[in-house]
């Protein structure tokens, strides 16, 4: 597959909130041993953002699509979570304009503008023990792949791999972000919950291909 | 297991909480537009505004506050979680005027980084707003970065002093230096014996031994930073203001506001027995509990546990802590 | 297992709260020979001054409510223990005046009995008083003679309304009829879903097994008539609304005082979800909720549960529940 | 033993004393069943007030000390039981006059008298499930013995007996007074807490003999 248009931006989306919602227990479990317990519920609800934005944005273009999923995601009750998923898809809507269809380049540039967005937000960078942990390398994984040639499947495929071992990554760091950096130290040994929501995600939009 | 609360769908716990509330209170408070909480009889345009954001959850919280006297708006989130960007703009603009708003946020994450986005789209709209940042939790040490101290009770006391100040008719310059020097002269610390259950998830936020406490606790069951054994009401009393009135700086011959704020499951006897002994220290410094207050005005569910408030205060200050307030859950008379 | 209360010496609860509560409220109210909260301004000598008592872990409870418009002395017992009869009779003898006292006494036995030995010898000295007996629990059935019937909330809205006669200059006849008014237009039903533990005793004062609520329950966990699987807010508060708004007669056109009084652990939150049921249960049957508050005014430390009051309301009963108050934890503008 | 003056009486109060402080759990957990589980403790209360009273009573004389006694007694924070107690032993204080020592005679007459003074504060009768249960077969028992030409230890022995096996009669009754009349036929099966405060004291008052 060389190309993605929207129906398959689509779906990847409702393939990601599949994922996080199989997992809004676990979640929350991962959020009440460093933060306040609600990050499963609080994608839930993101989720929901996005799935009611994916299916009221037919027939619209890319750019809406992305651009409402955003705004969906910013409009949730949702702590950090909602402003930085909404400054993660909202970010990638820029960069699609008036675009049809991406390939692996387009693709990669649509998540390096998403997590520009997210930056904007957040001053957390890779070892923070954040999303960042996870979105910065999917990204990154994801842009290698296209400059290697891989496909659009198998770029989201690389993004997923490196989402997840970001996310598994944050076991080893103390939290410098968030609730959980009250913890400090005792933050060590336990995996970040919005890591490992992106990894999902990013899980979700590989599978999608599969 | 069943969850031991009277609620129905856990989904709707904030659209039912918010129309119950406003219904009990329909003399002094509003609900407009789903989440936001207004004064059944707005202020005057010509006098500057007050408006707040924070997650439900915690009752009677920001809203409680809302009325002559104190907030004009308090935009509520879902349980635990600040409310998106879009809606507190929607509740600035509410507000916009010349006279301007003071913004009052508590320094949580979420919350932070709604009001920033919704501070962005305010701008764009022309809306004059200045804002307080709380941040009196003193868990990581007095001196410890801003970003690192959340926002407790503390935003409670301020939106009295502050929203007395805008009642007089005080310009947004001068409502924001007292609400400033107020907030710069305040501290809160947390202790927690048991946790809450969320509401709607059904399971304990935390987990705390049967025999321990911990002093430091967040407003959400973020950890804090002195687990220990179980002490007793002196005991934990004297640890908490002794590290409170060195935060704010208190020596004899000052003057201090105390508020002991219950955590929810946490009695008023227990509060009044710890207060006793913060009064007792408080009188051996030679430092004067000018004002207080013992109550819940900011709780976790069923947590048991409180938070303790001091404030600096000066006559100016004490002015605004005395003028008439009517609110739900705060009236001076 | 170590007790998760924040408390010193467990034989101590009562002096050490009541100590802690006068210094904290030191504006509105003053302890005077250890048992008896009075008001730091005493109500002029021709008003009639307005006495109850009951035991101490209730907290607000009924010296909550001392001061202007509402209590002039509280005569607080031990915990859950009804103070004994010379201090009752002591806290009379402060308040002897030609203009009498109204004696609120809610009925508990141990009160009672205390009261009625009080009131001997308070007769004994001359004092002019009429007693008046909250007996408004319909958990034994409406009908039910009055001993079996509890005192349990009400006596706080009835000390609003009584104390507002009273500061108006009334005479004891007229403050008497418009109390005795309000007495036979009221009803409370409580329910309970999580015992106290006794603060002194350290032991849970009932059980109620994980799945299981009571409605009906008393005061201190006297067990009540209803025990059940738990049901959702709005089931438990259209049982509890129906039988209650029956048994004040309540019926289309009438208007309602409203009362949610938490019991110690039950959120505002649940409190709120409960509320905005009755007032739709209400609104279908026409009846107008006139007045309404929810908070905790009365206790049973860290129980989880509340107690729903009505009462009938005439234009002078809700004349004297607006009218201005300054207590600890009632204040009206 | 024919008489018993003014240093028996104390120490039948001081053994009543030590029965109940030895059973203050117990008693708290009988009122915990039926009642809201204070009894123990108000006991406790109770009994502190009774051991003040016969120290601080001491050179005084029979009546005072009853008097002292039962005022003590009155004065705790007691919910009923302060009430019934401190009438029961003023009442016994009427009784006693200016006697220096008590017969069988006058010791019957004195718990008689008590008996009148409860009864002047409750309505509750035997067969209510209350205190009652346990002090009408006592002083009943005590009258008959006497009347029987018993010494004081046995008649006290009589009283003793009669109020334990008035206390245990509560299990098979159903409450109409205190607290406990809520529970209505679900106080079936449980001892009245109060019956049984009243059979410890009696006990403690026979065994300061033995
Ligand atoms: N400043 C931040 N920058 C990036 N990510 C953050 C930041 N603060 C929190 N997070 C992410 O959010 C997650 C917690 O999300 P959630 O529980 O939904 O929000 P809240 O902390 O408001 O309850 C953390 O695990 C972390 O990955
Ligand atoms: N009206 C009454 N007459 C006689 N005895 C009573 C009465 N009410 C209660 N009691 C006795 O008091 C006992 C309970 O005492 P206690 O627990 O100390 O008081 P309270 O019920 O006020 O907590 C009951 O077991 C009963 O024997
Ligand atoms: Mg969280
Ligand atoms: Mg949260
Ligand atoms: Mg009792
Ligand atoms: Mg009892």
């Amino acid at each position: 597959m060389e190309k993605i248009g929207y129906d398959e931006i689509a779906s990847i989306f409702n393939a990601a909130s599949m994922r996080i919602r199989e997992n809004i227990k676990e979640l929350s479990a991962l959020d009440a041993a460093t933060g306040d317990g609600d990050h499963g519920t609080t994608m839930g609800r993101a989720m929901d953002a996005v799935e009611k934005a994916v299916s009221e944005s037919a027939g619209s273009d890319l750019k809406t699509l992305l651009y409402n999923i955003g705004w969906g995601a910013m409009c949730i009750d949702g702590g950090s979570t909602g402003p930085l998923m909404g400054s993660l898809f909202m970010g990638m809507s820029d960069a699609v304009a008036d675009k049809e269809s991406l390939d692996c380049e387009a693709l990669a540039a649509m998540f390096e503008a998403g997590l520009a967005g997210v930056r904007k937000q957040t001053k957390a960078k890779v070892g923070d023990k954040t999303m960042m942990d996870a979105l910065e390398p999917a990204v990154k994984a994801i842009r290698e792949a296209c400059d290697a040639g891989k496909s659009v499947p198998e770029a989201l495929a690389a993004g997923a791999e490196a989402a997840m071992k970001g996310a598994e990554s944050t076991k080893e760091l103390v939290a410098r972000f968030g609730r959980a950096k009250n913890l400090g130290e005792r933050t060590l040994g336990h995996q970040d919950p919005g890591a490992t929501s992106i990894a999902l995600m990013f899980k979700g939009f590989a599978e999608a291909f599969k | 297991m069943v969850m031991k609360k009277f609620i129905n769908d856990p989904a709707n716990l904030t659209p039912e909480l918010l129309e119950g509330y406003s219904m009990a209170y329909a003399n002094k408070v509003a609900l407009v537009s789903e989440k936001l909480v207004v004064r059944a009889n707005p202020k005057p345009l010509d006098k500057v505004a007050l408006v707040t954001l924070g997650g439900a959850g915690h009752e009677p919280a920001l809203s409680g506050f809302v009325g002559e006297g104190m907030l004009d708006v308090s935009v509520v989130g879902d349980i635990f979680a600040a409310p998106g960007p879009p809606k507190v703009f929607e509740g600035l603009k509410m507000m916009k005027r010349d006279a301007g708003i003071l913004f009052v946020v508590l320094n949580h994450e979420g919350d932070v980084m709604s009001a920033n986005m919704a501070e962005q789209m305010a701008e764009r709209e022309g809306i004059r707003l200045k804002r307080v940042l709380t941040h009196e939790d003193i868990a990581p040490g007095a001196d410890a970065p801003i970003e690192n101290r959340r926002g407790l009770v503390g935003c409670i006391p301020l939106y009295k002093v502050a929203g007395a100040a805008a009642e007089e008719g005080k310009s947004l310059e001068e409502v924001y230096e007292i609400a400033e020097r107020f907030n710069q002269n305040m501290a809160t610390l947390a202790v927690a014996l048991k946790p809450a259950t969320h509401p709607a998830m059904g399971e304990p936020i935390f987990e705390l031994a049967d025999d321990e406490m911990e002093i430091g606790m967040g407003q959400h069951g973020e950890a804090g930073t002195g687990r220990s054994k179980m002490m007793s009401a002196d005991e934990t009393a004297e640890i908490m203001i002794r590290q409170l009135s060195q935060a704010v700086g208190a020596k004899s011959g000052d003057k201090l506001l105390v508020i002991l704020n219950g955590a929810g499951a946490t009695t008023l006897m227990e509060l009044y027995i710890v207060f006793r002994k913060v009064k007792q220290y408080l009188n051996e410094q030679g430092i004067e509990v000018a004002r207080s207050l013992v109550g819940e005005l900011l709780t976790v569910q069923e947590m048991a546990g409180f938070q303790m408030f001091v404030a600096k205060m000066d006559d100016e200050l004490l002015k605004y802590w005395d003028a008439p307030c009517d609110t739900p859950y705060l009236t001076v008379r």
